[in-house]
């Protein structure tokens, strides 16, 4: 009995760990098989992820978590510019920085709950962006966002503490004598990381993060989060300090942003302010709600569908669609080119839009659920049906 | 000797005085039945009892220390339980980790960070938890989730969750509110069964056949005060509760 | 001093627009506790009924001219406006007072559209989980967000005030203070219109039964429910006045701010902020919130305050709504148990 | 209990997940691999060569990146031979020969920035990986452009920028594959100082609203600068949060100040906000010192001034090209794009169309695509017929230096396009700088594979 949902745990994992390094086969055929994008995935599937620990096991709807996935980026920028081009210590840096982040944010605003958690969490991620996009730009750079440049020459003055935004040391390499052509590239021990490698490093942090997530959900400590959303009160009266929990929840999962944000840097070593602006918090909650919240694989589904959607449709234009319509006749696939064009190209947020409305109205409980339905449909139609397992 | 010690308290909302002078003593061992006519403050007493509500002044002693100014979650560590009139569960949990839920806080403290390892290997935990669903008649259900569940079945639940933490004081609300009469004389041989672990109670009640099923003390509650504190068969006779439950009626 | 008199001013001015767009959320959000994230684009649809007017209106009449020719070589189009020929003088009166008629107009049509948007959508989540709520109405955003744009365009549409209202009044004449201080006419009139429209919306729902059922059904549903009242209906209605009023806002707005087919998600957070500092369920709450915001903005922008505090003015909403939500529990008057979980 | 052999098949199991994993993964990598024999990245190998498109297809200049990419349309069919060949016929030196680029037909892809750092280089990175562009081209923003022209750097492709005015994209964030045809905000200071002198003097109080990001303070400091030059004395100047909507309480300070001139540097959308709401203010009523008050707009757009309506009448500003000049190049393309569209081209579809024609000229006078060759040729090519009169990209930053616009808000339109009118045509040799005064490096050119 203990033994088969442990089992079915690990399946799960290996499908799911199965399905995420073949990405670059299986998804070339739909045009999402190229390294950005699949980084992306990756990325933002970590961050889903993380979000959901928070808002899928307690309940807590945080509208400020993308001030985690900043933090997490520029942290390892600085530790690029600073010290090494070497991901790992930009990781642990990100990791550290956005825990200490979320602790502070987290034991304030988890001084209320509901909406008035919701809108305190919104005011600092949106007070952060404002100051990171303008007063905070000696550290920040602004609106250019921050980036990693060539070394400060040699003869640099003493006042080069103030030029670190646009001239690095890189400290740690220079004491291993590594010779700089133009701007360097992240690596990991002299292997890129952009490109497909980049896109493994993050996959290996995803199927870590989600295995993660699993013991977390099935732990003592996931029970008492659950349990925090399904009835606080009585959880209190059962002698439970809820806030703890609460603050561990907050901080696990900012610390899950703060892993995002510093491999966005990881494969992409620039870091700008509007990845903590409200549209970039909110799409973290669309991904979790679309993909189901309070499931396991759902919000790394959610973020495949926002990412993959937008990077795809908005790519599509005229020509792409004649040549989709080529099959048919002429004053048809004009027609056709017509209308789908709405949806492509400058009209790809209406897709957007469209989707999250119909997935909502249709399948309550996000895609996961829509697919659990699916399954249990087929299943019932079998004579001999297996008992229902509600582990998954 | 006395486990719970309630002297002098008062609480007033606005210009209403709901509780005047409160004096109050339940010897270990007992069950303590709190009755009296509607409005007369009995949640309000409990609702101080467990941190809820904070009195105006008085004090509260549990075992020798004082209750007032305790989170609800301290005053749960300390040994007391508590079974609310309307069924508090964790609607969206099955009925096993209900129960479960407060086993843990009672191994575990009021916090603990273990996101490691399997509930499932707390085996000792389980176990228990489903022996005792088996004791209150809930073992078949105990994979369903709780929203399933019939209010009957809910209230056995919730006494299920206050049993499993062996509190050293049960508190329990009108245990039996808006239930059968089959239903209720379940419950009354439910209490009277888990009565023999030896578990001091404190019982809030309207229903007088519950309350002469069970108590062995029983204090009378009437705007606010207690008038008569007594055995069972005292109370049955006593003018005074008989003219507060009558002027009760009458208003 | 007049600079501070000024600032007051300006206070007052964005307090009621901020006020204003925050009632209507309110009033589905606090009040039927739907989480609307779709309210902003309420307020867009608002003023692009004023500026659809104002395209319908100023129609013109297309003469080529056979003579000269544009850069590209098509001949130079002439146009005088439909609305000018058809009524002479009071076509250009129509086409002068375009933001003021629109707002009359923007009444019915906001009506009509909030009363099918509860019926066609909302209705159905009303006992559906609020993250539910916030993937539809965000999506139902970005849809009518999308169509908009497919027909206006991105780029902001400039619409002008009456022309006798297009300066600014001497203010300071009036009050004896110097000649400097100066207001717009249109935003002292929006001051205005923002104080009659929340006052009316108080009267409403205080003085007719219908408010009083409505206020009842906001505490207790379901025992209004089963007075046989048709609490759905009022609802409905209730969901529709929320469109009115933010869809009167944005068209009165227009002329103080060129709007554009994004307009309404720049509000959206703002509107949120303001409705949940004033406390979740109290209209009074959300009108003060918004004039306690306008005026702190107002003043955090003056540079005298931000020489002291760098930046102050990018995020003293922010400051004030976690400073007060941490000191208030439930923000200004908000009620208890509301949206609490 | 059975813990032991459970663990023992756990990791037994993973090792197998890995594993096949990369099993499955490798043809991914021969793919790429086989790409590396390319000599450098995108190397066309085909009848096509395709360039990227990025600009702004939502958000706030989403006009704007429709009409960039407008131009780029027409300039691809330019090249390809078809339409009526627009400036391919009026620029000079050219080799252009309307048969694509170096006989390949050129083909391109399109994608959206939203004006959004991030947002772009994922577009960009999409044409790079996966639709093998071996040009990217567009933006409407210079924080997107740096951006891109980064990531370009480091991919090992060339960056055309489109629009992009802060000083920094070919300043301190020049990058040796970057180059940039549109003018910064030193220009716009430096041909806007004179004209200021000569049309309100030289005794005059400047109050300054400054969007608070990079391209707002630059503009700031260049008009500063350039006033200051001229005898102007600043009085004020305060940052305005990006995207502030009401500016009212900015706007009120100035009443006050003491200040006869106005200088909104702001763009897009806070420009057309600010702009409308500091005329409703009655700043243009007002007299101060015994002079007309006066409002400057450093950077107008005119795709842009439409949303401020009326209130641009009579402002200056400067801009970097308008579809009324009537030299050879500028008409030409104008008939070719109105004709097409049934509208003028903005300055933004300029800047785009000119971009590709350059790109296209370079890779033909190289013989090749390579970054190296295009670099090669693009630095210190001198050109002339595209509207700016004698233009040449310097070799020191990849900046085009041209004649600059002074224009004005236009009192009475002739057409709805018709809002500017050009005051001034400055001269080159007016707006130029040294290019050391900027800072920044422009490395080494990146042609590896990829």
């Amino acid at each position: 009995m203990l033994g088969k949902s442990a089992r079915a745990d690990w399946i799960l994992l290996i499908v799911f760990s199965v399905l995420v390094l073949t990405a670059p086969i299986t998804l070339t055929p739909i045009g999402a098989g190229y390294p950005d994008l699949l980084q992306k995935f990756a990325i933002y599937g970590i961050f889903a992820i993380g979000f959901n620990i928070l808002f899928g096991l307690t309940g807590y709807l945080s509208f400020g978590h993308a001030a985690f996935l900043g933090v997490g980026s520029y942290s390892a920028v600085w530790m690029f510019k600073l010290f090494t081009m070497n991901a790992i210590p930009a990781v642990m840096f990100s990791l550290l920085m956005a825990g200490l982040f979320a602790l502070l944010i987290g034991y304030v605003s988890l001084r209320r709950s509901g909406i008035y958690f919701s809108i305190i969490t919104l005011a600092f991620a949106q007070m952060s962006y404002n100051l990171a996009y303008s007063v905070l730009s000696p550290i920040t750079n602004g609106e250019t966002g921050l980036q990693v440049r060539q070394l400060a020459p040699a003869d640099r003055g003493p006042d080069y503490v103030l030029k670190l935004v646009d001239e690095d040391l890189r400290w740690v390499d220079q004491a291993f004598g590594v010779v700089e052509e133009g701007i360097p590239i992240t690596n990991l021990f002299g292997l890129k990381m952009s490109g497909y490698p980049g896109f493994y490093f993050s996959a290996v942090l995803l199927i870590l993060a989600f295995y993660i997530a699993m013991r977390i959900t099935r732990s003592n400590f996931g029970m008492m989060l659950k349990a925090i959303k399904s009835n606080q009160n009585r959880l209190q009266y059962t002698g439970v300090n809820t806030r703890p929990y609460l603050l561990a929840a907050f901080v696990i999962s900012g610390m899950y942003a703060g892993l995002a944000g510093s491999l966005l840097a990881v494969t992409d070593p620039l870091a700008g302010a509007e990845r903590m602006q409200w549209t970039a918090s909110g799409e973290v909650v669309l991904m979790t709600i679309l993909g189901g919240a309070g499931t396991l694989v759902g919000p790394v589904l959610g973020g495949m569908i926002i990412k993959g959607l937008g990077s795809l449709f908005s790519s599509y234009n005229e020509n792409i669609l004649n040549q989709f319509f080529s099959f048919l006749p002429e004053p048809v696939r004009e027609v056709a080119v017509g209308i789908s064009a709405l949806f492509v190209g400058e009209g790809w947020e209406l897709t957007l839009g469209l989707m999250f409305m119909i997935i909502v109205i249709f399948v309550p409980g996000g895609i996961l659920q829509g697919f659990t339905n699916i399954i249990r449909m087929f299943r019932r139609k079998k004579p001999n049906p297996a008992p229902a397992k509600s582990e998954a | 000797m006395a486990i719970l010690e309630v002297s002098d308290i008062n609480k007033r909302f606005g210009g209403l005085k709901a509780l005047d002078k409160v004096e109050l003593s339940v010897e270990e061992g007992t069950v303590h039945a709190i009755i009296g006519p509607n409005g007369a403050g009995k949640s309000t007493l409990l609702n101080c009892f467990v941190g809820r509500l904070a009195p105006d002044s008085g004090t509260v002693t549990f075992k020798g220390k004082s209750l007032l100014g305790l989170q609800p979650h301290e005053i749960n560590q300390a040994g007391v339980s508590r079974v609310f009139q309307t069924p508090e569960i964790f609607e969206d949990l099955s009925v096993l980790d209900n129960v479960m839920i407060p086993a843990f806080a009672k191994a575990d403290g009021a916090f603990k960070f273990n996101a490691w390892h399997r509930i499932s290997r707390r085996a000792e935990v389980r176990d228990e938890a489903s022996d005792l669903l088996e004791e209150v008649g809930l073992a078949d259900q105990s994979k369903m989730i709780c929203s399933a569940l019939s209010r009957g079945d809910k209230r056995r639940l919730e006494l299920a969750m206050c049993l499993i933490q062996h509190p050293k004081l049960l508190l329990l609300d009108e245990p039996t509110a808006g239930m059968s009469r089959a239903d209720t004389n379940n419950t009354i041989d439910l209490l009277k069964k888990i009565g023999e672990r030896g578990i001091t109670k404190v019982i809030i009640e309207h229903d007088m056949h519950v309350v002469f099923s069970l108590a062995t003390t029983i204090s009378v509650l009437a705007q606010g005060t207690v008038i008569a504190e007594g055995k069972p068969e005292d109370i049955k006779g006593d003018p005074r509760v008989q003219e507060a439950y009558l002027g009760g009626v009458h208003q | 001093m007049d600079a501070i008199f000024l600032q007051i001013l300006n206070g007052l001015d964005k307090g009621g627009a901020y006020a204003l767009i925050a009632l209507g959320l309110t009033l589905a959000f606090g009040t039927l506790g739907v989480v609307n994230f779709a309210h902003g684009a309420l307020f867009m649809l608002g003023a692009f009924v004023a500026v659809a007017f104002n395209r319908i209106i100023s129609y013109q009449q297309i003469v080529l001219d056979p003579v000269n020719k544009t850069a590209w070589g098509t001949p130079v189009e002439i146009r005088t406006s439909y609305a000018e020929t058809l009524f002479g003088d009071f076509g250009l009166f129509l086409i002068d007072y375009s933001v003021p008629i629109s707002v009359l107009i923007a009444i019915p049509v906001m009506l009509l559209i909030g009363i099918a948007m509860e019926r066609g959508l909302i209705r159905h989540f009303y006992n559906r989980p609020h993250a539910d709520q916030i993937l539809v109405t965000f999506g139902l955003a970005i849809v009518l967000e999308e169509i908009v744009k497919h027909y206006f365009g991105a780029n902001p549409i400039p619409q002008s005030a009456p022309s006798i209202f297009s300066g600014s009044a001497n203010v300071g004449l009036w009050l004896g203070l110097g000649e400097n201080v100066v207001y717009p006419w249109w935003r002292l009139i929006y001051f205005g219109f923002s104080a009659i429209v929340i006052f009316m919306v108080f009267a409403f729902l205080k003085f007719t039964t219908f408010g009083m059922v409505v206020r009842a059904g906001m505490y207790d549903r379901d025992t209004v429910g089963l007075l046989g009242i048709n609490i759905q209906k009022r609802f409905t209605i209730i969901f529709g006045l929320a469109a009115v009023v933010a869809g009167v806002a944005g068209a009165m707005y227009t002329p103080i701010f060129p709007p554009d087919y994004n307009i309404g998600m720049q509000f959206l957070v703002l509107s949120f902020v303001v409705v949940v500092v004033g406390g979740m369920g109290s209209l009074g709450g959300a009108v003060a919130a918004g004039f306690l915001l306008g005026i702190l903005q107002s003043f955090a922008s003056m540079n005298e305050v931000k020489q002291i505090f760098p930046g102050i003015d990018q995020i003293i909403i922010y400051l004030v709504a976690v400073i007060i939500l941490l000191t208030m529990p439930r923000g200004l008057l908000g009620r208890k148990g509301m949206m609490e979980d | 209990m059975s813990s032991k052999k459970l663990n023992f098949s756990r990791r037994q199991l993973l090792r197998t997940g890995a594993a096949s994993g990369i099993v499955l993964a490798t043809p991914t990598f021969f793919i790429k691999g086989a790409n590396a024999q390319a000599a450098y990245c995108n190397e066309p190998s085909g009848s096509t060569v395709t360039l990227g498109f990025n600009v702004p297809q939502t958000g706030a200049y989403a006009d704007e990146g429709a009409d960039e990419l407008r131009a780029y349309k027409l300039a691809v069919k330019h090249l390809n031979g078809e339409g009526d060949g627009g400036m391919l016929n009026t620029f000079k030196p050219s080799v252009l020969k309307g048969n694509g680029i170096l006989g390949k037909k050129v083909a391109f892809v399109t994608g959206d920035t939203q004006t959004k750092s991030d947002a772009a280089r994922a577009s960009a990175k999409r044409m790079i990986e996966k639709d093998n562009a071996v040009m990217i081209t567009g933006g409407s923003s210079s924080g997107v452009a740096v951006a891109v022209q980064a990531l370009c750097q480091e991919a090992g492709v060339i960056f055309m920028a489109g629009l992009t005015h802060s000083n920094d994209t070919t300043g301190k964030d020049k990058r040796a594959n970057g180059f940039r045809h549109f003018f910064n905000t030193y220009m716009s200071g430096a041909a806007l100082g004179p004209v200021l002198e000569n049309e309100y003097g030289k005794e005059r109080v400047a109050y300054h609203l400054t969007a608070d990001y990079n391209w707002g303070w630059s503009q700031e400091k260049s008009m500063k600068d350039f006033t200051e030059a001229i005898g102007w004395k600043t009085q004020t100047t305060v940052n305005t949060p990006v995207g502030a909507g009401d500016f009212s309480q900015y706007i009120t300070p100035v009443l006050n100040s003491g200040a006869d001139v106005l200088i909104l540097n702001h763009y897009g959308k806070d420009m057309v906000n600010s702009l409308t709401q500091a005329v409703q203010f009655g700043l243009r009523d007002k007299q101060v010192n015994g002079k007309n008050f006066e409002i400057i707009v450093p950077l107008f757009s005119r795709l842009m001034a439409q949303g401020a309506g009326d209130s641009i009448k009579g402002i200056l500003g400067s801009t970097n090209w308008n579809w009324s000049l009537q030299d050879e190049g500028s008409q030409a393309f104008v008939k070719s794009f109105g004709a097409e569209y049934g509208a003028p081209p903005s300055m933004a579809a300029h800047t785009c169309y000119v971009q590709a024609l350059l790109y296209a000229n370079a890779a033909e006078m190289a013989g090749t695509f390579s970054p190296e060759g295009i670099v090669k040729s693009l630095e210190g090519f001198k050109f002339d017929g595209m509207g700016n009169g004698p233009t040449e990209y310097r070799a020191e930053d990849h900046q085009c230096f041209k004649d600059v616009l002074v224009v004005r808000g236009n009192q009475n339109p002739t057409s709805q396009f018709d809002l500017l009118e050009v005051v001034e045509v400055t001269p080159r040799a007016q707006v130029e700088y040294d290019a050391e005064i900027m800072g920044g490096n422009l490395g080494p050119v990146n042609a590896k594979a990829c």
